[in-house]
């Protein structure tokens, strides 16, 4: 289903478009706000600008051209630098400044792409190939790997997303991320790539590297950032194999790396908000007072690492099954090998929370349920995900349908 | 449908077959032993000193281990029946963590869980990489990688490391269960592998070989050992072997059924070592003695248990180990290995049962005398493990159990007038100032010192002596297949 | 090259936009800077006068006794409305030097700079 | 096609900003908003019978090229800008206590208004020339205003440097006419020489005129100070149309390719200095007035690759720029001072319209900000000029910096413990800025067949 609206500039217009990919990732775009909107009230700033990020994070599901993809894309940047720096304090507003530096020059990079591309081929719609130069599909992908965190321009994110209010890190790591890599897929619908060995080798840099420094980070929500660097390097990784069902692993990866990492960060923001614990190495004996919170954070853990049945297996799975039709020895490497750093940084944090002795006891402090619920709810979609994902209509389905629609 | 297929993500496919159903008999026959016994040979709520040095740990474990124990037996009926590879590795990842789980609850566990966790992870990872090579058509290396990751799970030899820690470490009933029926699982998916025809026959032979290495190694480390526990999962790494020994060398219903001899076998001798410490609070054989007269229930299991491992002629068990015996026949070499490996089985069996049940007792503690050993509902459950092993055969084999038992008792003997004597093999620990200053790379935290320090004399401890006795055996091995 | 002398009034104008302009950018006085605006303007009129001159031609007025050649008119009509534009311009320059004298009490730029 | 509609289109303000001083205080703004809305009325109208063909009028009846004509074409356009921002500016400036409401403020704004309708009009260099003068002297008058201490001496620079501008523009007239016999546009262009130094001279100075007058870098020094002491209502028409006078007068300039290589690189000088020097200012109308001289820049630039883009964007940044002045002016207005620090915080409504604003002046699509500018690189590219390009590009990334300071001192500092009680902007202020804000969005939205329009 399509609709073309106005002309922006000549010869470009806007355009909405629903196919496979774009349901997806709206619909995954929905069902985690739900779980982010509960929790206290931030004011009316907060709540406006939470809204509008809303509606252009779906603008970017449903974009369909590359004009359309680009607007949403640096409007939903500029709306949520309000979010990242909504406390206020001059860390804060230090992370927000980088962000907006990293976040402005990756668009730079988009527009001149997108000027290369338009001068080629004229209106860049979803549904045609086209052959464009060279030149234009490097810079859009660069331009977009600053969004998806790729390594030498990741630096954003461990900055942003910490010091984020909870929800709004959710929101970063779940779906901010996913933009990039979401938009790098657009990009393999429509052109021909040049060889990408080098996003294969920047990618599997970014999966390993950052794993590493996520097992060296002691503060929680840095951890986290860092873990989201390394997993969403996931989707680059399977789009430069170019095959099809890496292709629909890396789709589907970005819709349950969402609910497990968006789970993650709520997590992150109870375990500040109840009991003020910022790192890591003060997690002792967290699980005995927020037994219920530390269990959707093992869970969701366990999802990320990619342990079966939770869904964050089935998109390794379908990644790795890929890349093992493509030979693509390699990346599937670095996958297995991202899961061990996943385990690696996540696990100690688990092993903490339960089994060491806390630095003092305290009555349990389990949130009151509308806060505790899309935390559960982000655990229970990971099993669900996971078990159900081969049923018709859940994302895997989606997502093979969309990587069918994309060649090569 | 083979169960080597890769399969797809989200789709649940089972199969049944007789090698399955041989598996999930003895799983179900060995859990419901196992639960019997950790009714009560566990303490509840309120459980009191004894219970703690069962293994038992903190208050409330029976309760923990139940629910435990009965999804790890879920699991491991999940391997057993799974029709494809994604099916079976879905419960295998789910069977490591429960696992993590059964070991964490022992005392002092805290090391032998996470090594164990961190273990089975990256085995996993290894079957992982195994199953898409294999679904991407590399049928080659997706085999080695996947006999690999099982091998981590049965405790083959190169990656037998977490093996005796955890299994010494976790609380009786959790050993009995670790040993008898989950190492099992590591076996079922070799044995599949083994079995399926597009394996390289390569192979074979690096399973026969590492098994073979492995029932040698197994043995003579068990033998040294001074805790009861110890001494038994070492044991489980020598009886592994064995199995492995017979997969490669084609004695496949030979395998399989001395899979049931040391699965049933190896669960009553845990759950019996169990019910000791039940009642002296230690498993350190210099601690222990003459039991045989207050627990002879317990004595007299064992000393049946330990009977069919060893291969007595007149038990279903012992033909197994004769089929795996013939299979080797002709390649003198190997069969000296497994006579070695044989005899080894009997002399830790021998030093078991005779430092635990025989001898001056050493502990007339009055306050635990009266029970037997600590309630039918335990004995109950041991004689549920030894079910399978109660199958009386014709005798097989006989002037092989002969000689490996007259061996296994000069061995014992042996170990008995010299081995205590032995000096404790002793490493100087290092010079301060040894270690490399490493320069932290930016943005990192400095590798901490004292910690590469304490992994550096570590690795010299243990692991060091370790690897030189393997590289002994496998040079052994080697010189002896050619 | 034609000679010097044969363009000796365009000479003149370039020499005088040149001390005007010179004026006005090197000048601290904020006053003579105005003179010197001033000084480049009466050179442009000059020049521009000068151009629309034809030798012996009659004033362009269309009369009784009127005959070609006639000088260029509209030359002279630039001119006048440029003196009127700047006549205007002095005027409101002027004022607000008034009022910059008023609010620091001098028209010297390192004075001004000082006080601002 | 002719009609007394175009002659009234400079007429009407003029005279109604002659009549003003006759009124009295109270009834001026009104008078104001009444005469600029009229205006506006009679430029809606020639835009849209331009869609048929371009109006031209003959003034007094003499036909071109001898008599003075005036001419309704694309560029005439601006018309529309100009009577929009200048009616809205009126009454934004009655709540504040702003001298631009006095009578002669009033009349200083009509005048120049109808200067400015003149010089879009204007289809001969003398009518250009002199409408030129008559928006200078009203700008001059405009930033003087202001009771600000040094407003004067802002004044006055600017008008040293805008005389300076007017004569060089004079005498290049003057060239210009010795050169081809003509003052009229069509006619010069039709007989200009091929080349030499003296028509050379005479574009060229024509062109440096017109860029002094458009504040282009490094001819800027004159704009910040009197951007920024005027008041802000003031600062919406210096910034929104005056400075684009210059531009108009540059697009006007015949002969123009002869320069397109000192342009481009005017231009791009322009488009990072001003970013750059906007990236340093502390106060917020000193740092817009230098975002005016960068998108001036970019204009510039344009004019060289694309000249429909530059066309589209001088239109566009007109609006998006006034909407930002009039913002600020109602920060200012509620803070009471220059240090505007968290009055966004009270004022959420004034705070979104000036981030619109700001994205605008970015160049984010779908804004109007994005129309020209896309325009500009593409024409960049197609020329092969890529460095240009990937400046203009660097440039939006600075000013965007630029602007998220800003909005960070509004509505994320901390406001003073004495400035609590303050509220959003009355709505008298809102309505205006609320309107500009609207337009250089919808504008963008239908970018299209806007510059399909422009480039007609």
């Amino acid at each position: 289903m399509e609709s073309i609206l106005f002309e922006i500039v000549p010869e470009l217009r806007l355009h909405l478009r629903f196919d496979a990919l774009g349901v997806l990732f709206s619909a995954t775009a929905g069902i985690l706000w739900l779980l982010v909107l509960p929790g206290p009230r931030r004011g009316r700033r907060y709540e406006a600008l939470l809204a509008l990020s809303f509606v252009l994070t779906l603008g970017v599901g449903t974009a369909g051209n590359l004009l359309t993809l680009l607007m949403f894309y640096e409007l939903l940047s500029l709306a949520a630098w309000p979010l990242i720096i909504h406390d206020e304090t001059a860390e804060a507003l230090a992370a927000g400044r980088r962000y907006l530096a990293y976040v402005l020059t990756g668009a730079a990079m988009l527009l001149l792409g997108l000027a290369v591309v338009t001068l080629a081929a004229g209106d860049v719609g979803f549904g045609t190939r086209v052959e464009v130069p060279a030149l234009g599909i490097v810079l859009l992908l660069a331009g977009f790997s600053v969004k998806a965190a790729l390594l030498p321009v990741h630096g954003w994110v461990p900055q942003a997303h910490p010091i984020a209010p909870a929800p709004i890190s959710a929101l970063l790591s779940g779906l901010m991320v996913a933009t990039g890599s979401f938009g790098m897929i657009r990009l393999i619908q429509v052109m021909d790539p040049p060889p990408l060995a080098i996003l294969t080798g920047v990618s599997a840099l970014t999966v390993v590297l950052a794993g590493v420094v996520a097992t060296r980070t002691d503060h929680l929500k840095r951890r986290l950032a860092w873990s989201t660097i390394s997993q969403m390097a996931y989707v680059p990784l399977a789009i430069s194999v170019l095959d099809r069902e890496a292709l629909a692993g890396g789709i589907v990866h970005i819709t349950h790396h969402a609910f497990m990492k968006g789970g993650l960060f709520l997590c992150a923001g109870l375990l500040l908000h109840h009991l003020g614990i910022r790192h890591v190495s003060r997690m002792g004996g967290a699980a005995r007072r927020m037994p219920w919170t530390m269990g959707a954070f093992t869970l969701l853990s366990l999802g990320l690492i990619g342990i079966p049945p939770l869904s964050g297996f089935v998109s390794k799975w379908v990644i790795g099954a890929g890349m093992a039709q493509a030979g693509a020895w390699i990346p599937l490497t670095v996958l297995l090998t991202g899961a061990l750093l996943a385990a690696l940084y996540l696990m100690p944090i688990v092993h903490t929370a339960w089994f060491d002795p806390p630095p003092s006891e305290g009555p349990q402090v389990d949130p009151p349920p509308p806060t505790l619920i899309p935390v559960l709810a982000a655990a229970a979609i990971t099993i669900v995900l996971g078990i159900g994902a081969a049923l018709p209509g859940f994302p895997l389905a989606l997502a093979r349908a969309a990587a069918r629609g994309i060649g090569g | 449908m083979s169960p080597l297929t890769p399969g797809s993500v989200g789709r649940f496919t089972f199969t049944v077959d007789s090698v399955t159903i041989h598996f999930a008999s003895l799983t179900v026959l060995i859990g419901i032993g196992v639960f019997v016994f950790a009714l009560r040979g566990m303490s509840g709520p309120s459980g009191g000193g004894t219970a703690r040095a069962a293994g038992g740990g903190r208050g409330g474990t029976r309760g923990r281990f139940l629910l435990t124990a009965l999804p790890t037996l879920g699991a491991v009926l999940g391997v057993v029946f799974a029709g494809d590879l994604l099916t079976l590795f879905v419960f295998f990842e789910i069977l490591a963590l429960l696992g993590f789980f059964l070991v964490r609850q022992g005392d002092g566990a805290r090391g032998a869980a996470i090594r164990y966790f961190w273990t089975m992870l990256v085995g996993g990872l290894v079957l992982l990489a195994g199953i898409l090579l294999r679904g991407g058509g590399a049928s080659g290396p997706g085999s080695v990688l996947l006999l690999l990751g099982f091998g981590v799970k049965a405790g083959m030899l190169p990656v037998h490391g977490w093996l005796p820690a955890a299994h010494s470490k976790a609380p009786a009933p959790a050993s009995a269960l670790l040993s008898g029926v989950m190492i099992k699982t590591g076996i079922y998916g070799i044995f599949r592998v083994l079995t399926d025809p597009a394996t390289p026959e390569m192979l074979h032979a690096t399973v026969f070989t590492l098994g073979l290495a492995g029932a040698a190694y197994g043995a003579l480390r068990a033998l040294v050992q001074s805790d009861a526990k110890r001494l038994l999962a070492w044991s489980s790494v020598s009886q592994v072997g064995v199995i492995l020994t017979g997969i490669g060398a084609g004695a496949w219903e030979g395998s399989l059924q001395h899979v049931m001899t040391h699965a049933s076998a190896k669960a009553v001798l845990f759950l019996a070592v169990g019910a000791v410490a039940l009642r002296h609070g230690t498993v350190q054989l210099a601690g222990l003695g003459g039991l045989w007269r207050t627990m002879p229930v317990t004595f007299a299991l064992s000393l049946f248990a330990g009977l069919a491992l060893m291969g007595f002629p007149l038990l279903r068990a012992s033909a197994g180990k004769a089929e795996i015996h013939h299979a080797l026949e002709g390649v003198p070499s190997a069969e000296a290995v497994f006579f070695l490996a044989s005899a080894g089985t009997v002399a830790i069996l021998l030093k078991l049962i005779a430092e635990v049940f025989l001898g001056p007792a050493r502990d007339p503690d009055p306050a635990t005398r009266a029970s037997e050993i600590g309630g039918a509902l335990t004995a109950l459950g041991l004689i549920i493990a030894a079910l399978p092993l109660l199958h009386p055969a014709l005798p097989t084999d006989m002037p092989y159990f002969v000689a490996t038992f007259g061996a296994g008792t000069v061995l014992y003997l042996t170990w008995r007038r010299w081995g205590p004597a032995w000096p404790p093999v002793r490493i100087p620990s290092l010079p301060s100032g040894w270690t490399v200053p490493l320069p932290a790379p930016p943005g990192l935290p400095a590798l901490p010192e004292a910690r590469l320090q304490r992994a550096v004399e570590r690795y010299a401890r243990e692991i060091a002596p370790n690897l030189a006795l393997l590289f002994v055996v496998l040079l052994a091995v080697v010189f002896v297949l050619r | 090259m034609t000679p010097l002398l044969e363009n000796l009034d365009y000479a003149a104008t370039v020499v005088l936009l040149l001390i005007g302009l010179w004026t006005v950018l090197a000048d601290s006085n904020l006053l003579k800077k105005l003179m010197g605006l001033n000084i480049m303007e009466t050179a442009v009129f000059a020049f521009i006068v000068t151009s629309g001159m034809i030798e012996g031609g009659a004033a362009p007025i269309l009369g009784p006794d009127a005959a070609p050649p006639f000088m260029a008119p509209i030359p002279h009509a630039l001119v006048l409305t440029g003196i009127v534009v700047a006549v205007s311009t002095t005027a409101l320059a002027l004022a607000l030097l008034l009022r910059v004298h008023r609010e620091f009490g001098t028209l010297e730029i390192d004075e001004l700079r000082k006080r601002w | 096609m002719t009609t007394h509609w175009l002659p009234a289109l400079v007429a009407i303000p003029i005279a109604g900003g002659v009549l003003v001083p006759t009124m009295s205080r109270r009834w001026a703004p009104a008078w104001g908003f009444g005469v600029l809305i009229a205006t506006l009325g009679v430029a809606l109208f020639l835009t849209g019978l331009l869609r048929e063909d371009t109006v031209s009028y003959a003034v007094g009846g003499w036909p071109p090229p001898y008599g003075i004509e005036l001419r309704f074409d694309v560029l005439s356009t601006f018309a529309v800008p100009i009577a929009l921002v200048a009616a809205l500016a009126v009454p934004f400036a009655t709540h504040s206590n702003e001298p631009v409401t006095t009578p002669e403020g009033v009349a200083v704004i009509l005048v120049g208004t109808g200067g400015m309708m003149g010089f879009v009009v204007a289809a001969d260099f003398f009518t250009l020339f002199v409408f030129l003068e008559v928006l200078s002297i009203s700008a001059y008058g405009m930033v003087a205003m202001s009771e600000e201490r040094g407003a004067g001496l802002a004044a006055f620079r600017y008008l040293l440097m805008g005389t300076v501008a007017s004569i060089v523009i004079l005498l290049s007239v003057g060239l210009l006419y010795t050169l081809t016999g003509s003052l009229n546009m069509a006619d010069v262009g039709q007989r200009l020489p091929d080349g030499g130094l003296p028509l050379h001279l005479a574009i060229g100075g024509l062109a440096a005129g017109f860029l002094l007058k458009a504040a282009v870098f490094p001819l800027h020094v004159w704009l910040p100070d009197a951007h920024a002491t005027a008041p802000s209502a003031v600062s919406a028409i210096l910034s929104g149309l005056i400075v684009k006078m210059g531009i108009i007068g540059l697009l006007r300039t015949p002969g123009l390719e002869h320069l397109h290589e000192l342009l481009i690189w005017v231009g791009a000088a322009s488009l990072l200095a001003g970013a750059l020097f906007a990236l340093v200012q502390d106060d917020l109308k000193r740092m817009l007035a230098y975002s005016t001289v960068s998108n001036i820049g970019l204009v510039v630039l344009g004019l060289a690759v694309d000249r429909t883009g530059a066309t589209v964007h001088i239109l566009n940044h007109a609006i998006i720029k006034a909407s930002l002045f009039l913002a600020a002016g109602a920060f200012i207005h509620r803070a009471g001072s220059r240090r505007i620090e968290g009055t966004g915080r009270s004022m959420p409504l004034t705070t979104s319209a000036f981030a619109v604003g700001g994205i605008a002046a970015i160049g984010i699509p779908p804004t109007g900000g994005f129309t020209g500018k896309w325009m500009i690189v593409l024409g960049a590219l197609e020329a092969g000029r890529w460095g240009f390009a990937v400046m203009i590009l660097l440039g939006a990334v600075i000013l965007a910096l630029c602007y998220a300071r800003f909005v960070v001192v509004v509505a994320f500092r901390p406001s003073p413990a004495d400035r609590e009680g303050t509220s959003e902007a009355p709505l008298v202020m809102l309505v205006p800025i609320f309107v500009l804000a609207a337009l250089s969005v919808g504008v963008g939205i239908i970018g299209g067949p806007f510059a399909a329009f422009v480039g007609k």
